[in-house]
């Protein structure tokens, strides 16, 4: 055994690996631009949908009792945009692979996905949430500070982008892709939406003891995270090469 | 009627109904199932018989 | 694992059988295949040559039996062995998004190929695109694609290289390119190759297999192989399906 | 083997159904309808059948001995779809495979019975069909996990990467189920009121009967799944047969 590894090249290390899968998406998004405009622009659609629905609730209504579910509910669907594009390209021209022949060991493939995907994601976010402020909160403040809303995004969004990415990995070889992901990943990321909303429902809203729920809602996120997050780990050698 | 009573049976005669129709879905359903999967499972198996045998003559 | 990674054989398969439930794609595939020989592959459609490759390639693994590749184990020592095998496939495999030298830049950083701005200039000269190398893949012809999927192939100097039908959907030009690539890396390299194309298969190679059903119906070295017969046999196999 | 399966499956049959006809007995005929701890308003009792009766008694109560059982059976045969799920990945055997998909079959059997019976309770209990309450909320998820476990194994090709992701998505849907359950519970969801009544308090009959009723479940839902897999198993081989006929 020890004969074959001085007489085998140098493998590149895993790390190495990562960084170049990562960089590659990265590298494709910024020339095609396809996953970050596609998503922007269907995220602005979601919110001329929210004005649409909310176009009869009065003056009197306090959006700030939804506006956390809005928001939230606004990336979830775009995120399935996104990760959906993020596999489809790997598939394009049998690219998957040509990266399943490296020498490259099965997580390093998930986690550069999954990083690039919450990459996106975020971006995403960053564009979204200014512009929702200005166009549904009118001059009404969110009640917590707004680290503790970036806190809750980042959590919700680690997430969607782990369970995203294996979910996506599946769907990109079904019948169906983006509907299959949807319908796989609604109902399978019920707790983690659940407690993103209630945390960053609780930064918005604010009132008596706003941070005990926010920190309870923001510990389970991360709890549900850790724990979803670690099974597709585990369980994405086996989708992958199936 | 007697107050008691009334009480008492209040709350037996409304809901007879609704928990007498779950029990007799519940049961509706799990009997209907059994039966659906027996009388597939005795069309397959008399099909196998036919094949087995079909084969055997072959043989 | 005495003989290491020099083993003589370039590709030992021992009863190979890859099955799902009853339905058996490869059913005990025997053979050896001595370092540095041309091995063609035929068999109608669900022969299981795809099957068989995707085994000896690391991408499937056997239901029962083993297969070695450079006397490395396709199922432990699939890690490294990645590190000597190269698969060229009818499809590309490149990124259309990236130019010709990202998309190879790229696979020689998930190889760890050393000095790879080198290694991949060289490449792109000797497949003849380095004057496109800033184009995007997407931008590609067929023919030029095939050529850059050859150069991302052989990037890491694998031992064992596989293609997977390189001729399908090239016109008579880009074939001719692609004879003369590999006749120019065939000293260096063992080759496994899965065709449709009788005449060439022949023509390139110096062990032949003809699979059906899974199984093993004619394995020879080309010396052997009196052609006539040969194209009677394969001709028997065709419309046998899977089993 | 064979002969031993399926006698065993004829006595589940025959011992699910005594059982849940004693529970049945128990429960509508000798139960008390009452919860220990509810008292009456209008003070005192009255005799009813020679027994001082001093509870207000609760009918609805009733579909404690059967909904409860059905639901914990589900969730019992859910698990047998991760852990068949968990075997197929570790071994690659097909026949894994169909055991986890045959019990999330008989999940979802069971899952629409419990959601069928639990919706005509609330019905009559809280006046509504239905209502965000955590429970039925966490009910409703793992319903819809177990359907779209169907409609992934729908829309893959090939049988052995269907089986795969179905075993994967499986095992995850199973871990989800408790998560969404932990969630509903812990993080409270808005302001609709707690409108469970009565809690605990039960007698020694009661439990008794539950149990039973629980026990008689267990063994139909043991009896359902083995009648499935004699069938898969034999149309599988039905196949192979017919295959070899005509090859």
């Amino acid at each position: 055994m020890a004969e074959t590894a001085t007489a085998a090249p140098k493998r590149s290390s895993s790390w190495r690996q990562f960084k170049a899968i990562l960089r590659k998406d990265i590298v494709m998004e910024l020339r095609t631009k396809e996953m970050l405009s596609s998503m922007t622009l269907y995220t602005l659609l979601t919110l001329v949908i929210y004005q649409i629905a909310l176009s009869q609730s009065g003056s009197g209504f306090d959006i700030r009792l939804i506006a956390a579910g809005l928001v939230w509910l606004a990336f979830v669907f775009t995120s399935m945009l996104g990760l959906n594009r993020s596999l489809v390209h790997e598939k394009d021209q049998g690219c998957l692979e040509a990266l399943l022949l490296a020498p490259v060991d099965r997580p390093v493939i998930f986690f550069a996905k999954a990083v690039g995907n919450l990459i996106f994601l975020l971006i995403v976010e960053v564009v979204t949430v200014p512009i929702f402020a200005v166009a549904f909160m009118s001059g009404r403040p969110i009640a917590g500070p707004f680290w503790m809303l970036v806190l809750s995004a980042f959590v919700g969004s680690l997430g969607i982008a782990g369970v995203g990415t294996f979910l996506a990995t599946m769907a990109v070889n079904a019948r169906g892709g983006s509907f299959i992901l949807s319908v796989l990943f609604i109902p399978l990321m019920y707790p983690a939406l659940l407690a993103a909303v209630a945390g960053s429902s609780a930064v918005v809203l604010g009132g008596e003891g706003y941070a005990a729920t926010f920190w309870q809602a923001v510990g389970m996120g991360a709890g549900i995270d850790a724990i979803m997050l670690l099974a597709v780990f585990a369980l994405y050698e086996f989708v992958v090469g199936a | 009627m007697d107050p008691v009573l009334k009480e008492i049976y209040s709350l037996v005669l409304p809901a007879a109904p609704y928990v007498l129709a779950a029990y007799g879905i519940l049961w509706i359903g799990l009997f209907g199932y059994v039966t659906v999967v027996l009388r597939r499972l005795g069309k397959i198996e008399a099909e196998l018989r036919i094949v087995e045998e079909a084969l055997a003559r072959r043989a | 694992m005495p003989e290491g990674g020099s083993s003589t054989y370039a590709v030992e398969i021992e009863g190979l059988v890859r099955a799902f439930g009853a339905r058996k794609a490869l059913d005990g595939v025997s053979l050896t295949l001595p370092a540095g020989a041309f091995l063609s592959i035929f068999g109608p459609n669900g022969a299981g040559k795809t099957t068989l490759l995707r085994v000896l390639t690391t991408l499937t693994n056997p239901s029962k039996g083993t297969a070695r590749i450079a006397g490395l184990d396709v199922v432990k020592d699939a890690v490294e062995l990645r590190d000597r095998i190269g698969l060229i496939s009818h499809n590309p495999l490149l990124y259309p998004d990236l130019s010709a030298q990202e998309n190879l830049e790229f696979f020689a950083e998930m190889y760890g190929v050393e000095d790879p701005a080198a290694r991949v200039h060289d490449l792109l000269t000797a497949v003849e695109l380095d004057h496109r190398r800033l184009d995007l893949v997407r931008t590609f012809s067929r023919g030029m694609l095939q050529r850059l999927s050859i150069a991302r192939a052989l990037l890491h100097r694998p031992e064992v290289l596989f293609l997977d039908e390189p001729y399908s959907g090239l016109d008579p030009h880009a074939a001719d390119i692609l004879d003369s690539l590999i006749a120019s890396v065939r000293a260096e390299h063992t080759f496994v190759m899965v065709s449709h194309d009788l005449a060439k298969g022949l023509e390139l190679c110096t062990h032949a297999l003809i699979l059906a059903k899974g199984r093993v119906v004619l394995f020879e070295p080309r010396e052997n192989i009196d052609p006539d017969a040969f194209a009677a046999t394969y001709r028997s196999t065709v419309g046998m399906g899977v089993a | 083997m064979a002969m031993d399966r399926n006698r065993l499956t004829f006595a589940a049959v025959v011992v699910g159904g005594l059982l849940t006809t004693v529970a049945f007995v128990l429960a509508f005929f000798v139960a008390a309808p009452v919860l220990a701890n509810n008292t009456l308003t209008a003070g005192g009792g009255a005799l009813i059948g020679g027994k001082l009766i001093t509870n207000p008694v609760l009918f609805s109560q009733k579909i404690f001995f059967f909904h409860v059982p059905v639901a914990i059976t589900s969730f019992v045969i859910f698990f047998f779809t991760a852990f068949y799920g968990v075997r197929f990945l570790m071994t690659k055997d097909k026949r894994f495979d169909t055991k986890a998909r045959i019990a999330t079959e008989i999940t979802l059997v069971f899952v629409a019975l419990t959601m069928i019976t639990g919706d005509i309770w609330t019905r009559y209990e809280w006046g509504t069909w239905w209502v965000w309450e955590p429970r039925l909320t966490t009910y409703f998820i793992m319903m819809m996990l177990v359907i779209v476990y169907f409609v992934l194994r729908a829309s893959i090709e090939d049988e052995e990467r269907r089986a795969v992701y179905a075993s994967a998505f499986g095992i995850l849907a199973f871990l989800d189920a408790p998560l969404s359950f932990a969630i509903t519970r812990i993080v409270p969801s808005g302001a609709h009121p707690v409108v469970l009544r009565a809690g605990g308090g039960l007698d020694a009959v009661q439990l008794g009967g539950f149990l039973i009723g629980l026990a008689g479940m267990l063994c139909f839902g043991y009896a359902i799944y083995q009648l499935r897999i004699r069938e898969e198993t034999a149309k599988e081989r039905l196949e192979v047969l017919k295959a070899s006929l005509e090859g």
